[in-house]
């Protein structure tokens, strides 16, 4: 088995080999990658969409479409998880109990005060991670990852059961379905506006005071809150899943 | 200039640290002295880093480059806290589940590297 | 054009439907089967609007965003995929009626999960059919492996191991159809399949291009089980659930010879594909091997749906025989297969899901005596039998037929001979069962017990009916499907 | 030597590949077939990110004064289409993960082990 593997390994490797030949040089600005598509989506981004953070145009709107079955992807994983792992109740009654030892108080201070400390401050960064999309790095999906690695945080440094009592587990499916609802409402709005689907120039029909290029700037960002919060309320979801078998008991 | 003398003198030294962690990290003997490579020299070393960076951003004076400089403070503050503590708590589970620490005179603890 | 929103529509409804069903099972675990129902009933009439807006008006090109093509992402439909749609709303729209009774038995506590979970690999599937981007194709593939995935491993047995097996494969199956795009991409500078298909010719004889080439046909071959890598099929599909099976067979082989075929012939073109003979008569080589593999290891079978499973392994080498026989006839006979395997197969998938919910077992000694028991099932299964086999008029010897022509021409008789030596077996097969299900009766008095079986509930014998009825009329009008339709869909040679 | 350097960024892309490739064929503990796969996928998002790359440019962040946007030079900034590409290959290569631990962790409930030597022992056992 290892042999065949590694022949089969040293073959694909030959064949990639083969094909680097012809490619360009590494960082070449006369690239057909550089060239062909992207000089559009560079100069023309401030003036379609009036976003400068061309990947957050590029992400939100030109590949919009991308972009949300991406989040679908994350919403079908958190879904899958939790269909695989979540116990019923009445199984779980017959279950034998969790093996990890009871955490004595006085070792887990340090990481209990920090991780107090520590969550708002993320927070309020995730937040502005997700606002500022528009023009630095950052957008949804970071943002979204760090807000929910702030609950993780939290599940890490006390217990699953404090995070479930403020996430609760009806909470975060809620908030991980409406993430992608956002979303893909958006699109739909825009087909019921008589324009294609995640057309924003649309919604300069019914926000006030926009007109169609700014309409596409308020698109993404109703979006970025979307993806934001799909995954988000994903991550959290399969952690918790993972971490507790689907007891919800007690995690690591 | 002196800014740049500053600058270069802090990010070699982060360099040197971040060198001597990762040796660190790959030559002592068990878990409890890694980690304390891992944490103290991680944290000491992205922090010179770090300042270096801050200090390099205020070539050009003015508003805009201070704030970014304050930003990397901000970060700095944040690994000196977060850091430290992670490491701790990583011990932590590791004296409660059971590890021995590796005593002068024994075996490098090939073993458990291998495991974990 | 732009005021025709049926092919985002055909999308998007069930993609909301999946978190409406989501929503509502949390009110509600009764909630999600009527969302799930409305909302592939509605995909399916807008499926229809489209192909019959193809049919009379030629190619649909949709641009979501309102973008221009190379810069944004379009849907293109043209014949070929507009009859893929229809298969897979209709495939999907049977099951999902068909299932609702298996999975209150099956998974009474993950009703919503699992019709969402449906409702996503339905969207998968129409997505990575009507997509002409190829870089959103990647996106809907891992859509519809995940839910996929999740489906299977719910079942009992072995389902666990075979689904990391699978998920493991598909994996890296995804993974090479991505890092093929790469290449196109660093050759030419576009994901439209389009635009790709205009750029490429002039690229002929460039590396990264073949590396490409390989790349996506082998990732593609490795998700539809074609021989060489075929391993991961028969287990992760015996040990699955019924109720997502009938959705699962049919359809997740038959979408990536879609994707094959795409690929060849919309991004690269005829001439690039066929280019070199050596690699034709090595890959037509692999698919004898797999039809011929395939329906010997289905005859060592002594479970039902084991066999079943060998033989969509043979079938995918019907298809991706059909279309490496660089002919036009052989690439008809593989788009109508494509059509006629998904029936012909979830046909006989319902048959085995019946016996499953009747008696709780799956042995092809389980049949003993079901022709008195279970008439109406067993008929719709000799039909999907015959049609197996290739008996006219069932629809799976019109396909048969183009093949052989097709190999006739093309020379390979190597193809034509597998051919008939899998209707051989598949008949062989079939017979057996048929005999076991007529002639031998339960004689030791231990079964007594089970005499009480009888015919499945309408809700489930309905679908099997349709599907029996629809594999003779497409038979029927096998010739119309292929003037109207197919014709348009094969690349001038 | 030239030819080489022009590409080195490609070459390690492969070495990184083929070591995640050879994880997850030849490797027998189901969570280390597992970061094989995440090795494999780092690999091409590494391979898109570097197609990205352009010599002299900056992040694509198009800075505009507050007077009327003028003429952009494409070539200061990097290609943004590999990045946003990327964004959606880490996505998925972190929900596959996700699903592929869930099914590992109901593995190990069932059998006992990730081994799948030992698993397929207990299989044929049966």
């Amino acid at each position: 088995m290892k042999l065949i593997g590694l022949i089969v390994v040293i073959a694909t490797g030959l064949l990639l080999l083969w094909g680097v030949t012809d490619f360009p040089d590494w960082a070449d600005p006369q690239s057909p990658a550089s060239t062909h598509l992207s000089p559009h989506f560079l100069t023309e981004s401030i003036e379609e969409t009036a976003v400068p953070n061309v990947v957050t145009s590029v992400l939100g709107d030109y590949r919009g479409f991308d972009t949300m079955l991406e989040t679908t992807v994350v919403f079908a994983a958190g879904i899958a998880v939790y269909t695989l792992l979540r116990r019923s109740r009445r199984k779980d009654l017959r279950e034998k109990p969790e093996m990890i030892e009871e955490e004595l108080p006085h070792q887990a201070l340090i990481v209990k005060t920090i991780c107090r400390l520590m969550a708002p401050f993320m927070q309020l960064y995730a937040l502005y991670v997700i606002a500022h999309g528009h023009h630095s790095p950052g957008g949804g999906f970071q943002g979204g990852v760090i807000l929910g690695a702030s609950f993780i945080l939290l599940a890490i440094g006390f217990d699953l059961k404090m995070v479930l009592k403020r996430m609760r587990e009806k909470t975060t499916l809620v908030l991980g379905i409406l993430g992608v609802l956002i979303f893909s409402g958006i699109g739909m709005v825009c087909v019921l506006l008589e324009k294609n689907f995640l057309d924003y120039s649309a919604l300069s029909a019914i926000l006030p005071a926009t007109d169609i290029i700014m309409a596409r700037s308020h698109g993404i960002l109703g979006v970025e809150i979307g993806v934001a919060l799909a995954v988000m309320a994903n991550l959290v979801l399969i952690y918790v899943n993972l971490s507790s078998d689907g007891k919800y008991e007690r995690g690591l | 200039m002196l800014i740049d003398i500053i600058c270069i003198g802090l990010m070699s030294l982060g360099l040197f640290f971040f060198f001597a962690t990762t040796i660190g990290i790959l030559r002592l003997p068990d878990f409890y002295s890694r980690m304390q490579a891992a944490g103290k020299g991680d944290t000491l070393s992205s922090m010179l880093v770090l300042t270096g960076l801050a200090v390099y951003n205020l070539h050009h004076w003015s508003f805009g480059t201070l704030l970014v400089s304050v930003k990397i403070m901000f970060i700095l503050v944040f690994i000196f806290m977060a850091s430290p503590t992670a490491s701790h708590h990583i011990i932590e589970a590791g004296y409660d589940a059971g590890v021995k620490p590796w005593t002068k005179g024994e075996e490098k603890n090939e073993q458990e590297g291998k495991e974990n | 054009m732009s005021n025709l929103q049926a092919p985002i529509l055909l999308v998007t409804i069930p993609l909301l439907a999946a978190f409406f069903a989501a929503l509502g099972g949390m009110l509600h675990r009764k909630i999600s089967f009527p969302i799930a129902l409305i909302a592939i009933i509605l995909s399916f009439h807008q499926s229809i609007i489209v192909l019959l807006k193809v049919v009379n008006d030629g190619v649909i090109n949709y641009r979501i965003g309102g973008w221009m093509p190379p810069f944004g992402i379009e849907y293109v439909v043209d014949h070929l995929n507009a009859m893929v749609l229809v298969v897979i709303t209709f495939v999907s729209l049977i099951s999902i009626i068909y299932s609702k009774l298996i999975v209150e038995r099956e998974l009474p506590d993950k009703i919503p999960q699992f019709y969402t979970l449906y409702l996503l690999l339905t969207t998968g599937l129409l997505g990575i059919t009507i997509t002409g981007d190829a870089f959103n194709l990647y996106v809907l593939l891992e859509i519809s492996a995940l839910a996929t995935y999740a489906l299977l491993a719910l079942g009992k047995d072995r389902a666990l191991i075979s689904t990391f097996n699978y998920l493991i494969l598909g994996t890296i199956g995804a993974s090479l159809y991505l890092l093929g795009v790469g290449h196109l991409y660093i050759a030419t500078g576009s994901l439209n399949m389009a635009d790709l298909f205009r750029i490429l010719p002039s690229l002929s004889g460039n590396s990264a291009v073949m590396v490409g080439f390989i790349l996506i046909i082998v990732g593609v071959w490795i998700k539809m089980a074609f021989f060489p890598a075929h391993g991961w099929l028969p287990n992760a599909y015996t040990y699955a659930p019924s109720s997502s099976i009938c959705l699962i067979a049919p359809l997740m082989t038959k979408v990536s010879v879609y994707i094959m075929i795409r690929i060849m012939f919309s991004v690269f073109s005829a001439e690039f594909t066929f280019a070199n003979i050596a690699w034709q008569t090595a890959v037509v080589w692999c698919s004898v091997i797999a039809i011929i593999g395939g329906s010997l290891q289905a005859l060592a079978q002594r479970d039902f749906r084991k066999m079943l499973t060998f033989l969509v392994v043979a079938e995918v080498g019907y298809m991706v025989g059909g279309v490496w026989l660089a002919n036009e006839i052989g690439i008809s006979g593989a788009i109508l297969h494509i059509l006629n395997d998904a029936l012909m197969t979830l046909c006989l998938f319902l048959v085995a899901g019946i016996l499953i919910f009747k008696t709780q077992r799956h042995q092809l000694m389980d049949f003993r005596g079901m022709f008195r028991k279970m008439p109406v099932t067993m008929g719709a299964f000799i039909i999907g039998a015959l049609s197996m086999i290739g008996v006219p008029p069932t629809c799976g010897f019109f396909s048969k037929w183009y093949l052989i022509q097709g190999a006739i021409e093309a020379g390979r008789w190597e193809f034509m001979a597998a051919l008939i030596f899998s209707s051989l077996v598949n008949a062989v097969l079939f017979f057996r069962i048929i005999e076991i299900g007529h002639f031998q009766h339960e004689t030791d008095s231990h079964d007594h017990a089970e005499e009480k079986i009888s015919e499945a509930p309408a809700i489930m014998l309905i679908p099997l009916v349709v599907v029996a009825i629809a594999l003779v009329v497409i038979g029927l009008y096998t010739n119309d499907i292929v003037t109207n339709v197919i014709q348009h869909a094969v690349p001038v040679l | 030597m030239e030819f080489l350097l022009a590409k080195y960024n490609y070459w390690f892309y492969i070495l990184i590949m083929m070591v995640g490739f050879y994880a997850m064929i030849s490797k027998n503990n189901l969570v280390k077939k597992m970061i094989g796969v995440s090795i494999f996928q780092a690999a091409i998002i590494l391979f898109y990110v570097s197609i990205g790359a352009k010599r002299g440019a900056t992040i694509p962040i198009i800075e505009h004064g507050h007077d009327a946007v003028h003429h952009i030079d494409p070539t200061a900034y990097i290609n943004p289409l590999p990045h946003v590409l990327m964004l959606t290959a880490i996505v998925v290569s972190v929900s596959t993960l996700g699903v592929a631990l869930a099914l590992i962790s109901k593995i190990y409930a069932k059998y006992g082990t990730i081994e799948e030597d030992e698993i397929n022992e207990q299989l044929t056992d049966v």
